[in-house]
């Protein structure tokens, strides 16, 4: 049974991936779960200087899914890459790096920064987190910006260089084509959705920041959409992502359109969900005589 | 040793309309416990319905220690029903198999010898400190409830109870019980006085503005989402900057505490 | 305690309103609820021919949620007239007459033919249905367009003109915009989200149309979200839904920026969802002192 | 009467690892029922969670008519414990009073004094047609059961069985025996053979080909939300245009259905 799967550059030997933001730097979980079964790590993005992120509250509970205005918090590239990278290099799995900046200039330094440690396997841009200000949001959903802050980017890293959509657009498709035309070799679809919630007793916003980005099952049919829109629209691959709790959630990403797939919020209902996802794909292609998980990829019969 | 586990529900029982005490037993054997820390628990062996979502996390009330019956011991909470999770959890019959992380945080700090400690609970808060309670036995323990319904039995000589309504002990507030505690014994004490507290924020931050002649430990209580220190959630504002209430806390100096609002 | 609320001219008694395809024509829930409690009903979407709708499966559950791929099913604006609205007008609320065409003449020539017809005091306009083809669904997502099928609409109607936004948009400030130039006195906000699902086992989307509309719970943050962003951009009165199932949820959407709710899936859990929901607000009202339902719209304090 | 009630669970029994019979009884008089027809229940009491999010539609099994005991009756229904919503109301205690909508849709057909009747089932299918059995007195009924196990017991002395495995009755196809009675039955009776079926979709593909010389009547299952014809989801492609299982059914005349796929 064949699990690896190559995306844009970057070899996993399996197709199951930790979501940014929602496994920390990695090494939180190693009492958990074996690392070394993941496919890869994508740790929680990163910026030049660390960054302190929002007030509490930060997060909040809704039907099916959760909000989060974490605000980015983050140590830093060159704490990252100093104090979680040694410990990270231990392991038999590839990391991504996850990061963004403020400006066109910053993403390439960052790019550019990140590239030059060793033992990350790939970048994950962000441009696409709902909670900050309108302003970066036009790079997660100005078609034009996106394809000149990824182009910047491009041109900084030889690394596979994976774009992570917004979902918060009229056209997924527009988006992604704006990406792979800046140079990216694969997409991540999708970050968080925006939303809100208010304390009606105190008539205040859940979330110190007003929105903040949902995640969970709830927004598992938008993301299933997302990613079959992008799929139908360019050919670099797509890492599927958006409320995958098991096993068969996974495998209607990637019948959808996905090569890899990424676990986020399930990781803190389960801290080992990513390895029972992982063993519900495999038993799942037992089932249906599966050699090769590539040939599942966009395997929609409509 | 696993802070990842199964348990399987031994009792869960009312104990007025809103508390209940659960009692699970793990299905391996886990890691030590302190008291003060918590531990974060699925509402519900359906694996398949994903609302509410997340774990809920509860303070560890107490735990009985592996014996033949419980190879693994016994984790025992007291439960406020407030809200979706809460509610499941009250109804679940024994027997039910919950999945639980735990234990987290870091719990009260040590007492040193020369100090002198004082406990104090409001409500549902009671469920943190009663490993305290029995870890120190004869502390003086401060015990505020709304009224005699939701008082928690806990065995102590040394009790002083206030209710909001009179129904049991004082009326009105438990911090006053332990101020006047406080002026009493500073007549023949001098050294260390140490209160370790748990109950609503609103509590907290009372004591704050007492300005009690006393070093305070508080447990904080935020929305979790992944109760390890990797979702930054539950931030919350220190004097020294964001802190998680998850892996820095649930204790926190109440000094240290930015109390806004 | 002053329930009644002013839609753009639509005088209601009280701000609870069924949703579009949610609540059939009414009649057939008034052995569940008396429906002269309810402030107004919107019937099924109407065309000017009677459509017969997508082909089966047509419904989906995800987590908190559920897709539809109804196709618009309805019976026609002229048998709608003749053989619903005599029954409907026996009932003391207000009628919503929720209409759509396929090109701006259709639209136009609905709008005209319902406001002949006696007893129906509102029109909404669908611009917004998630699962109609490419074309149509740039009456709901290309601000230029939506500002002309509005503006032909208005010329037809005397009546109130309420547009119902779709949340599949980048800026749902902008359409909102575009719909008031365009004339529309008041706004629905939101229609269902694009989503999907797939049968793993056969492969095949479990809707026959592949993609179909979310709506339920699990939308409620993203529909608050866009009622809050709506509230900011237009001074007309806006009916928030999306997800609301509890008298909670409805001040939720109120505190964020509503006059009115409306109520769609919620019915097929509890038919008798609606006046609960009332029920729900006017305790709130009670227990918050607040006289008139109207000061608490757009009430957050942020 | 109320097609909208509540019903406290009586009994909620286990019958194999996935069917269990659960009998509620409404809190108000309900409408008169007729066998083919279903309920709506919500699986569970707590309004708060919404996963699952639907209600789930089941076939009334029987109704037990009001005594002292029940003042307004007994709903049986069998459970296939298949997916989220059917394994939570598996686990629900006897006392859980839960939302019921019904009865709804229109039953099998009345029968004529010069019809005869056969009734057939696959599976879970038998919950549906239980009533009939009870009504239609000493009517074979033809039953088909992947294992003994997962035979539910029903009083007729009439009825032939087949399993899957063997285990119990034939092995292989209801089918068959229906089929075989049909054309021993066509020696002696050429009046008109009505067919009243339940059972999976397969089940009705299968005698839709055979072509029975009878009129066959299927009680057709589709995804529902609204139960009472107003959100147009549960439709099914008829010869004469698509109509709602809800409302127009669930019961179908075999022929009518385009089964397509
Ligand atoms: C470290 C810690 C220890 C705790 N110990 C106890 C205990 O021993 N006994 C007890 O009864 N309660 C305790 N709580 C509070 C308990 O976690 C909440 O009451 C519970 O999560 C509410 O869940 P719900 O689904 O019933 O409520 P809902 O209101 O339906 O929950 C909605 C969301 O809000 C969150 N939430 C609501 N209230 C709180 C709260 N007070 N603190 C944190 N999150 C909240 C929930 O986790 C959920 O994400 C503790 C909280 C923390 C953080
Ligand atoms: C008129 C009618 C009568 C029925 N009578 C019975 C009965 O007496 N006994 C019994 O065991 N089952 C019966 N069913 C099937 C039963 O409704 C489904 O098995 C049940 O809804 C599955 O729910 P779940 O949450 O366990 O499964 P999940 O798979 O978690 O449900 C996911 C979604 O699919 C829908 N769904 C899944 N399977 C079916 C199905 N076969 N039919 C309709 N919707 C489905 C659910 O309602 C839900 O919306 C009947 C169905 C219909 C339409
Ligand atoms: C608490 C939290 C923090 C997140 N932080 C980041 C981040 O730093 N960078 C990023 O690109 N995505 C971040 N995400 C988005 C996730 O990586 C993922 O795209 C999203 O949550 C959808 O997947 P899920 O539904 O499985 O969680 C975060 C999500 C959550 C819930
Ligand atoms: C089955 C179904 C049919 C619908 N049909 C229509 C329609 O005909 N016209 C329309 O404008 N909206 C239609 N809607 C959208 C609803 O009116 C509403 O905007 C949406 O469902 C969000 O609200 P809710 O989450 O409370 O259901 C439909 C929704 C559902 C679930
Ligand atoms: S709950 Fe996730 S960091 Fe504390
Ligand atoms: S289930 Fe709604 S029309 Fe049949």
């Amino acid at each position: 049974m064949n699990l690896s799967v190559n995306i844009g550059g970057l070899k996993l030997k399996n197709p199951v991936i930790t979501a940014s933001g929602t496994f920390g730097y990695g090494v939180e979980y190693e009492e958990f779960l074996d690392l070394n079964q993941i496919g890869a790590i994508t740790v929680k993005g990163l910026s030049q200087h660390p960054a302190k992120g929002n007030l509490p509250g930060r997060i909040w509970e809704t039907p099916c899914g959760m909000l989060n205005a974490i605000g980015l918090q983050n140590i830093g590239i060159d704490a990252f890459i100093k104090e979680k990278l040694p410990e990270l290099r231990k392991y038999d799995t590839k990391i991504i790096a996850n990061f963004f900046g403020d400006t066109i200039e910053e993403y390439a330094e960052a790019a550019a920064r990140l590239s030059a440690a060793e033992g990350i396997h790939a970048l994950e841009m962000n441009i696409s987190c709902p909670n900050k200000q309108a302003g970066w949001i036009a790079f997660g959903t100005d078609p034009a910006l996106t394809e000149k802050v990824v182009a910047a980017a491009r041109k900084a890293t030889e690394l596979p260089l994976i774009v992570k959509l917004s979902p918060n657009v009229t056209s997924i498709a527009d988006m992604a084509k704006a990406a792979v035309d800046g140079g990216a070799d694969a997409l991540s679809v999708i970050n968080t959705i925006t939303g809100m919630a208010i304390d009606i007793e105190t008539r205040r916003p859940r979330l110190s920041n007003i929105v903040g980005g949902l995640s969970g099952p709830a927004i598992r049919p938008i993301a299933l959409q997302m990613v079959f829109q992008t799929f139908k629209a360019v050919k670099v691959p797509i890492i599927g992502m958006g409320g995958i709790m098991t096993g068969g959630d996974a495998i209607e990403f990637i019948i959808a359109g996905a090569s890899a797939v990424a676990v986020g919020t399930a990781n803190f209902v389960n801290p080992a969900a990513s390895i029972e996802i992982l063993k519900g794909i495999k038993d799942y292609m037992a089932r249906h005589q599966i050699d090769d998980i590539n040939t599942l990829t966009g395997g929609i019969i409509c | 040793m696993n802070r990842l586990f199964t348990a399987d529900i031994v009792t869960n029982e009312q104990l007025d309309n809103r508390y209940f005490a659960l009692q699970v037993t793990p299905n391996v054997a886990i890691c030590e416990t302190l008291a003060g820390q918590f531990f974060m628990l699925k509402s519900g062996e359906f694996g398949e319905y994903t609302d509410p979502l997340l774990l809920r996390p509860f303070s560890l009330a107490s735990f009985i220690h592996p014996d033949d019956t419980y190879p693994n011991g016994l984790l025992m909470f007291l439960i406020d029903a407030v809200g979706k999770g809460t509610n499941i959890l009250k109804r679940l019959p024994v027997g039910t198999r919950l999945n639980i992380i735990g234990p987290l945080g870091r719990g009260f700090p040590p007492v040193a010898d020369d100090e002198r400690l004082l406990i104090a609970a409001g409500g549902i808060g009671i469920a943190s400190v009663l490993g305290l309670n029995k870890m120190y036995h004869g502390v003086p323990l401060f015990y505020g409830v709304r009224s005699r319904g939701q008082m928690i039995e806990c065995t102590n000589s040394n009790i002083q109870v206030a209710s909001d309504d009179g129904s049991i002990g004082d009326k009105g507030s438990v911090l006053a019980l332990l101020e006047r505690h406080i002026s009493q014994l500073r007549q023949s004490y001098s050294g260390k006085i140490k209160i370790y507290a748990c109950g609503p924020h609103g509590m907290y931050k009372a004591m704050f503005k007492m300005n009690l002649d006393a070093d305070v430990y508080v447990a904080l209580e935020t929305p979790m989402a992944c109760g390890v220190g990797t979702c930054l959630g539950c931030a919350v504002e220190t004097t020294s900057g964001l802190q998680m209430v998850c892996k820095d806390g649930p204790v926190f100096n109440l000094k240290d505490i930015i109390w806004g609002g």
